[in-house]
């Protein structure tokens, strides 16, 4: 452990090493997305694109170790990783291997079942790794307009993979997505010009600057009368691409239709996204605002969208809509960590994106099975199906039960501390009402769960038009929602690995 | 005098008060009979009869019910056991006992119902309809009794800080006035009441009944015969006997020995006789002048005495 | 350029792109409404050209080149093709009446001069005086969006969004950094390229681009 | 290392085998592996309480465990009590469930009522229920999840931090969950009764962790050892708001009304031995978590506090009991009798936090030791039961009291056994609850003398919680001579009851180790006075000394006035028995009873309809209690097709539903669909409405902003 960290200390001192770590991420999946491109899909095309999810993984990793000490890695002035930005690079690593690993399969089933055809499963081929390259340009980028570009280009990129199935519902899911999506994101870009026209007026140069570090520096310069409209604009619109109130609605409609592994990507990692472009601009607004405003107005935010998602999952009838509002929910969580933005608090939101991202992957991937052997993706439909289909049923239920917050599945730690941080800081109200709207989440999704998976599997429940089931899962569609919840559990439980990075990317982006 | 020969007298006076109330249980309910008769304008049958049906009894052959277990067998014995062991403990003829600390007013009112249940499960095990009924009866009674008769027991131990039963009879033998305070009446009637619900007695039950839709406690015991039946008419004339001395010597203990002295106990004896002998006569005279309750209003009686219980416990409280 | 000269100049251009801004609410003719856009882009350009004028400054004067490409010639030519395709000359009945969204539209204005005093404050200048238009036509294109039905109006909304900011920027910052400024000149391009597309798959589906259609995903 | 260390050791190492090996083992080895190992992993409990409470103490951080805190252990002699409790009861549970989850049997099938008369008299395995019960607790996935169950209850109380005692609780209640779901193939009931669990549960975590969370915000530190500390920080409102949350939450899953309603559900519908495991073991966790955060984290509070306690107790109790009373189904009458039980604990544990308030410690530290003892009595005692119950069920297939009876005879051990844990849960001498209730009247009745001039309050409270004692009592003695007498006696109900066959000796030997812990208990419970000193200890708010003066075969209370001895009382029982018998026997010549027929009031036949039911045993409490249970009779008259006055059957129902459950919870629910559905408008599909929200919600920020700056 020792050594590597050392070599990778050596290595990022000399620039080649740390443009390597930094480069390849973002060039690994855009290999991929031209051999889709040239080739088409094919067995190994779909495995590239695995292959250039371990890369970003294993960037991931080195970046990590690189960072855990509080330094930093650059390349030239555009690229810029700290801790905060090896984590998000952990998550997007992650939940991408896990959701391409799936992908494999799942665009095969595509094909057999004629879902699709080969221009649709090349698109996909080339999309889904360009939209890994654009996650990870969003999370690199020292550059905040930089940022907001990336995160807006993920919006283009998925768009005809939401449309993917085709048809009256995805035309309708990806008018949604991008009509809502690139307003939101829009007024974010009016919130980045307003920060950078204050930036402009703060002592660090007639030219100002939009450089997240410059910014940092300088941030008690920035003027708040500028900042008290720029914040909530910001705010607002990573909050749509984030999925939280009022710009939610683009998203259950997106997740439902686009398919699973892609649902995985968009819920797992793309809201995280947002959200970490959210974190990086409250560390200015902290320094420029008083505390209180940002405070309150992520916190309004972030309350009424897991209200919302929770009153939106008792009458749920879809469970791909079901795993759509809870990523609401859980995105509201999240940004009441950023709200109370104690180095407690954001360890734990960290912990509890990678945790979230890593249980929504397992879902959605294991939602799209479900969708396969049973037909329909209406909750009323799916019956009795731990009886029928026991390996991906168990693998819904352990995901669900992480979801809602099961130990020993990471989730219930960070919301733990979620619920700690925001204690200590004087918030505990909120922490109450979370905690209530969290206790209508959990009876909901349980109850609706409860209704997919148990009962006998006596022919009498089943309803007339599901089709024959398939036996069981394949193995190498079930290899990754296993592996999934292992590390799941894993994160739960061993504190070892993670909790130095995470302790440093707190350091980052927390507030006292 | 001695320790050992404390003991020893203490011993003949556990010995004394055990064949006292085993050889007496009959005669008073012969006694009981015998009033009940006379006032009915009937001769009567004397008061030695229950000795001479018991004595018939034992000659006769046992019958155990096709289909019945070991517990049909085993009720009467624990009956009879629990009974036994209740009489010993139970201060009659002396306040002081070998057996002191044993068991206090709890235990012993614990153990009177281990008898009851006892009988309801036997009475359950002939698998009979008026099994059945009868254990559901008695059993619901009993259940409703108990807490009247533990408030009872609160109202009496609190104002002497203990539930022992010595201790309690010593307090009323120091201090007679107690007796006559709010608490300690209240607490007599409610106690009275459970006598009657316990005993099985009228207006609760009616011992001399064989009315199948009225009985309780005989038609628990409708397939018992021979010996079987004989420990358990024993048994019940016993308990009646130990519920009237309870109440006898906590509410005026007089005429206890304090001592282990033969004359005393003697005296204790015979007073304790006498005592026993009007309180049997008084209630068996009550018995001429009711008429059994229907069983669903015999929870408003024991509702009653509830109250009186807990008014006792709260007299205790406030007027301590 | 005198001072006083520059502030008439600029006060006009500004003043517009609130009108075509507000004409584009007040016309129902589509094809009208596409020819407004590409005044408004024009109007762009040019103030592009002034602020590049003001500050000397060559990048500028590129800059506002690209946004004549994009705004006047490029995004127009899209839109056109949409509308020739759909064959839907008119904007169907708004959900909220023209008379209504015109007094909508003032109070968005006032709002937008409410909101940017202290903006101006910061940094009172002609050139940042005149930022609640940019804020204004903000405004105006929520607006248009939330109350228009028609596919295309609804991507004529989301451009006049886009160039209020611009506007904004302009005024503000003189321009954003240029690479910043590539980045979302593309991102729109490609938006509003994906929106012509699934425009054309919306008439291909439905038969019509009347966004009500779009109601089969719901809770 | 200490003996604690080993004990968790052998806990956490027996916890992960029973994981893999419950996982891989062979389906004919699962069932023995799981057993065995739970038994280990209870047995590494036993042997950590066991020194605990002789006076060791423990503690262990490790901080790469449980990310963003600690896992923090330690281990006094309150944990070591519960660590004992729950150990006890896993080592039976263990042994029982080798042969309750092995081949054979007919548990796990759909409980039918018409089944009693019509089953064919067949062999066992082919029995629909025998191959159900493969894929039920026999499963792979129940069978590795039963050590991990205990383990996670054993750690419970060894927790010393916020985080890992809620990360515990809850792996607590997944495993739980599991278990209760395992036969959820078999009967439709198993998925409601998980969902009313797992809701109920989560309810109760939701107001623990909100109320714990809020504690170390104001002591600033989640370790035990800083919340002792900073408790005295807090202000008396946050206290009380502290512990009114952790009431709620830990009394949640102790099953205290109103918030019992999963533990009639889940215990009945769970496998037997998981029902025994959470009854006896896991619902005391309840009481440990009140304990240690009320007495010793908080360190007690204001009288009010305990008359809270006190009054929800004795709820608890009267309501637990009179449903008890009038249950038919066996395992519901049990999970009621549950709530009973917790209900008097909780009634000791109140009183105690008024005594303690009013600083009359040695009341206090008589009930709090009251309350504990009759947590270990009720483990051992509920153990028994619904293990005894899982045997009637394995060997009939039946819960019905209804349908059942008859079984002396041809389960004769299993009957014995049941007939102790029923005295036991009677609180009759000498069964072993009825030391505990005898120690808790103690305390109650002792205060009159004790506190002088006592508070109006207590006046009143105290001699209506004897009155609660002692109504309870009662009833709970009918409730199980209806359950021993119905259940076990008689002729048989059914034909089903009367083809049932003894429990294999694995399942009798963990009956076996109950009863004799029930015997123990109820034997020479003055043993238990120098642990009970020790443990006390720990809660210096309540007493600093022993609550039981040592006193050998006597039960002797210190400071009062009040001692029993249990075992005499029960040596001169079985004197005079054996003596009574013996004259008996003399006087009998040695002639047996004659079995004879039963009379039939005049010459019918009996047959098993003319028995007394459990229904009709209860029927006298059910008119007694009418206004409170309300019974629901539906009678169904079936005339003859020819002519509607000559009737060919009546049908007659009677239910007694779950009144304060029916009250509670049906408008929650339903008001939760209404908000539902009308949410549901919320997402119209609309892009308009939804462009609209944002619409709305921007200029509502910015106007706030405009406005505020």
């Amino acid at each position: 452990m020792m050594a590597i960290s050392e070599m990778v200390h050596a290595a990022a001192a000399s620039g080649p090493a740390a443009t390597a770590v930094l480069l390849a991420p973002m060039l690994a999946p855009l290999v991929a997305a031209s051999a889709a491109v040239l080739v088409g899909w094919r067995r190994a095309v779909s495995w590239s694109a695995v292959a250039a999810s371990v890369v970003i993984l294993v960037s991931g990793v080195l970046a990590a170790v690189a960072t855990a000490d509080g330094s930093v890695l650059t390349v030239g002035g555009t690229l810029r990783a700290d801790a905060l930005t090896a984590v998000m690079l952990l998550v997007i690593g992650v939940v991408a291997v896990i959701a391409t690993w799936s992908g494999v399969s799942y665009i095969d089933q595509e094909l057999a079942a004629g879902h699709t055809d080969g221009r649709g499963a090349r698109r996909y081929g080339v999309l889904v790794p360009m939209f890994l390259t654009a996650m990870v340009l969003a999370v690199l980028a020292s550059n905040l307009g930089v940022m907001w570009a990336a995160i807006e280009a993920t919006t283009i990129v998925t768009a005809f993979l939401v449309g993917h199935r085709g048809g009256r519902q995805a035309v309708e899911a990806t008018w949604k997505y991008v009509m809502i999506c690139s307003v939101g994101i829009a007024l974010a870009y009016l919130g980045t010009v307003l920060v950078y026209y204050a930036s402009q007026h703060a002592g660090i140069g007639e030219q100002g600057s939009l450089d997240w570090s410059v910014l940092v520096a300088n941030a008690d310069q920035l003027d708040p009368g500028v900042m008290r409209v720029a914040v909530p604009l910001l705010v607002l619109g990573f909050g749509t691409k984030a999925g939280l109130m009022p710009m939610h609605s683009w998203l259950p409609d997106a997740h439902s239709q686009a398919p699973a592994p892609v649902s995985a990507l968009m819920s797992g990692v793309l809201l995280s996204v947002a959200v970490y472009a959210l974190l990086r601009y409250r560390v200015v607004a902290v320094a420029a605002l008083d505390l209180q405003f940002v405070r309150s107005l992520i916190l309004v935010v972030a309350l009424a969208s897991v209200a919302l998602a929770a009153s939106m999952l008792l009458a749920q009838r879809d469970y791909k809509r079901l795993l759509a509002y809870s990523s609401i929910e859980h995105m509201g969580l999240v940004m009441i960590g950023v709200a109370v933005g104690t180095p407690l608090a954001v360890t734990a939101l960290l912990l509890h994106i990678l945790g979230h991202g890593l249980a929504k992957a397992v879902l959605f991937c294991a939602s799209g099975q479900i969708l396969a052997s049973e037909g329909t993706t209406q909750i009323s439909g799916v019956r009795g199906l731990l009886a029928r289909q026991p390996v991906l049923a168990g693998t819904f239920a352990l995901g669900v039960a992480a979801l809602l917050g099961l130990p020993p599945f990471s989730i219930f730690v960070s919301e733990l501390a979620l619920a700690r941080a925001a204690a200590d800081a004087g918030l505990a109200w909120a922490v109450a009402v979370a905690l209530v709207l969290l206790l209508v989440v959990f009876v909901a999704v349980a109850g609706h769960t409860a209704g997919m998976l148990f009962g006998g599997d006596a022919a009498g429940q089943r309803p007339p038009h599901t089709p024959p089931h398939t036996p069981s899962l394949p193995r190498v569609a079930a290899a990754p929602l296993v592996t999934g919840l292992i590390a799941l559990a894993v994160l739960g439980v061993v504190a070892w690995p993670l909790e130095q990075l995470l302790d440093a990317a707190s350091a980052i982006a927390g507030t006292s | 005098m001695t320790a050992s020969g404390l003991t020893a007298g203490a011993l003949a006076a556990t010995a004394g008060q055990l064949a006292l109330v085993v050889g007496g249980a009959p005669l008073l309910v012969g006694l009981m009979r015998q009033v009940r008769a006379r006032l009915e304008g009937r001769a009567g049958a004397g008061v030695g009869q229950p000795w001479r049906d018991l004595r018939k009894l034992l000659g006769k052959e046992a019958i155990r019910p096709d289909g019945s277990s070991w517990v049909f067998t085993m009720a009467p014995l624990l009956l009879l056991a629990s009974t036994l062991v209740i009489t010993a403990v139970a201060p009659f003829l002396s306040t002081v006992s070998p057996v002191e600390g044993v068991a206090d007013l709890f235990a012993v009112v614990s153990l009177l119902m281990l008898g009851t249940v006892a009988l309801a499960l036997a009475g359950l095990d002939t698998g009979t309809a008026f099994g059945g009924m009868g254990a559901s009866r008695a059993v619901t009674v009993a259940a409703l009794a108990e807490p009247t008769i533990l408030l009872a027991v609160f109202a009496l131990s609190a104002r002497v800080g203990s539930s022992n039963l010595a201790d309690i009879v010593e307090s009323t033998l120091t201090t007679p006035a107690q007796v006559l305070s709010p608490a300690s009446l209240l607490a007599a009637v409610a106690f009275a009441v459970v006598i009657i619900a316990e005993a099985g007695r009228l207006p609760v039950d009616n011992p001399a009944t064989h009315l199948e839709l009225t009985m309780i406690h005989e038609a628990m015991v409708l397939e018992y015969a021979g010996r079987d039946l004989a420990m358990i008419e024993l048994a019940s004339a016993m308990r009646l006997t130990v519920l009237l001395g309870l109440g006898a010597n906590l509410f005026m203990p007089w005429g206890i020995a304090t001592t282990v002295a033969p004359l005393p106990l003697l005296g204790a004896a015979v007073v304790f006789a006498v005592k026993l002998g009007v309180l049997g006569a008084g209630l068996a005279v009550f018995e001429v002048f009711v008429a059994k309750w229907r069983l669903f209003r015999v929870p408003e009686l024991l509702a009653g005495s509830f109250l009186f219980g807990l008014l006792a416990v709260s007299a205790s409280f406030f007027l301590a | 350029m005198t001072d006083t000269g520059y502030v008439q100049i600029l006060d006009l251009v500004c003043g517009g792109i609130l009108l075509t801004a507000v004409l584009m609410l007040w016309r129902r003719e589509l094809a009208a409404i596409v020819r407004l856009l590409v005044v408004q882009g024009v109007l762009l350009a040019l103030l592009a050209a002034l602020m590049g004028v003001r500050e000397s400054s060559t990048e500028l004067f590129v800059v506002a080149a690209g946004v004549l490409v994009l705004k006047a010639i490029v995004l127009p030519a899209v839109l056109r093709r949409v509308l020739r395709d759909s064959g839907e000359a008119r904007e169907a009945e708004p959900l909220v009446n023209v008379t209504a969204s015109l007094l909508a539209a003032a109070l968005l204005t006032l709002l937008a001069y409410g909101l940017s005093r202290p903006l101006v404050a910061l940094a009172p200048s002609p050139t940042t005086r005149a930022l609640p238009v940019g804020l204004a036509v903000v405004l105006l294109g929520f607006f248009v969006l939330v109350t228009r039905r028609r596919a295309l109006s609804q991507v004529v909304g989301f451009l006049l969004l886009d160039n209020g900011i611009t506007a904004t920027a302009f005024l503000a910052t003189a321009g954003v950094p240029l690479v910043v400024e590539l980045g979302v000149s593309l991102d729109v391009l490609l938006v509003v390229l994906v929106m012509q597309v699934l425009a054309a798959r919306m008439r291909l589906s439905f038969g019509r681009t009347d966004l009500d259609g779009l109601r089969e995903l719901r809770d | 290392m200490s003996l604690i260390g080993a004990g968790l050791g052998v806990i956490a190492w027996g916890a992960i085998a029973g994981v893999t090996l419950g996982a891989l083992a062979p389906s004919r080895a699962r069932a023995l592996v799981a057993g065995v190992l739970t038994s280990v992993v209870g047995a590494g409990g036993v042997l950590a309480g066991l020194a605990a409470l002789g006076g060791q103490g423990w503690s262990l951080t490790v901080t790469d465990l449980l990310p963003l805190g600690a896992m923090t252990l330690a281990v006094d002699a309150l944990s070591g009590a519960f660590l004992l409790l729950v150990g006890a009861v896993a080592v039976a549970v263990g042994v029982y469930s080798v042969g309750y989850t092995g081949p054979g049997g007919r548990h796990g099938a759909e409980p039918d009522a018409t089944s009693g008369d019509t089953t064919a008299l067949a062999g066992p395995s082919s029995e629909p229920g025998a191959a159900g019960h493969a894929e039920g607790a026999a499963s792979r996935t129940a069978q590795s999840a039963l050590p991990l169950f205990v383990a996670a209850m054993l750690l419970v109380p060894a927790a010393a931090s916020v985080s890992t005692l809620l990360v515990l609780w809850e792996l607590m209640a997944l495993t739980s969950l599991v278990l209760v779901l395992a036969e959820h193939r078999l009967r439709a009931s198993v998925r409601d009764a998980g969902l009313w669990y797992a809701g109920m549960t989560h309810a109760g975590l939701v107001a623990i962790m909100l109320g714990l969370v809020v504690f170390a915000a104001g002591a600033g530190g989640e370790s035990f050892t800083a919340l002792r500390a900073g408790s005295g920080d807090l202000s008396p409102g946050t206290r009380s708001l502290v512990f009114v949350l952790i009431f709620i939450g830990f009394g949640s899953k102790a099953g205290m009304v109103p918030l019992h309603v999963w533990l009639p559900r889940a215990h009945s519908e769970a496998p037997s031995h998981v029902s025994a495991l959470m009854s006896a073991a896991m619902v005391s966790l309840g009481l440990y978590g009140l304990i240690r955060v009320g007495f010793d984290l908080l360190g007690g509070g204001p009288h009010w506090w305990g008359l809270l306690v006190l009054t929800v107790g004795g709820l608890s109790a009267l309501y637990g009991v009179l449903q008890a009373s009038v249950a038919v189904d066996l395992k519901r009458l049990l999970a009621y009798s549950t709530t009973e039980n917790v209900g008097l604990m909780l009634i000791g544990v109140g009183a105690a936090g008024m005594f303690a308030a009013d600083g009359n410690r040695i009341l206090a530290g008589v009930l709090m030791a009251a309350a504990v003892l009759h947590a270990v009595n009720h483990a051992a005692f509920k153990t028994l039961l619904f293990l005894g119950a899982g045997s009637v069920l394995r060997a009939t297939g039946l819960r019905d009291l209804d349908l059942l009876g008859g079984l002396a005879r041809r389960m004769p051990v299993t009957t014995a056994l049941f007939a102790v844990g029923a005295l036991g849960a009677a609180a009759l001498p000498p069964g072993n609850g009825f030391v505990s209730e005898w120690v808790l009247l103690q305390g109650l009745i002792h205060s009159v003398t004790a506190t002088g001039s006592p508070s109006v309050v207590a006046a009143l409270s105290i001699p209506l919680a004897v009155g609660v004692v002692a109504l309870t009592a009662g009833l709970g003695m009918v409730t199980f001579v209806k359950a021993f007498g119905v259940g076990f006696l008689a002729r048989p109900r059914s034909t089903v009851a009367a083809a049932a066959s003894e429990s294999p000796l694995t399942m009798r030997a963990g009956m076996f180790l109950a009863a004799a812990a029930c015997a123990g208990l109820a034997l020479a419970p003055a043993t238990a006075g120098a642990p009970l000193t020790r443990l006390l200890r720990v809660l210096p708010s309540v007493r600093d000394g022993a609550p039981l003066a040592d006193s050998g075969i006597a039960l002797r209370l210190a400071g009062i006035a009040g001692s029993m001895s249990p075992l005499l009382i029960a040596l001169g029982l079985l004197v005079a028995g054996a003596s009574v018998a013996a004259l008996a026997r003399r006087v009998a010549q040695g002639r047996p009873r004659r079995v004879a027929q039963a009379w039939g009031s005049g010459g019918a036949r009996l047959d098993p309809r003319m028995e007394y039911t459990a229904t009709s045993f209860a029927e006298p409490l059910t008119r007694v209690f009418d206004d409170v249970l309300r019974p629901e009779h539906d009678i169904d008259v079936t005339p003859y097709v020819e002519s509607r006055y000559l009737i060919e059957s009546v049908r007659f129902r009677q239910r007694v539903p779950d009144r304060l459950e029916a009250r509670l919870y049906p408008p929650l629910l339903a008001a939760a669909t209404r908000w539902g559905q009308w949410s549901r408008r919320l997402a119209n599909g609309s892009v308009h409405r939804y462009l609209a929200y944002g619409f709305v919600g921007l200029l509502s920020v910015l106007i706030v902003v405009g406005i505020s700056g």
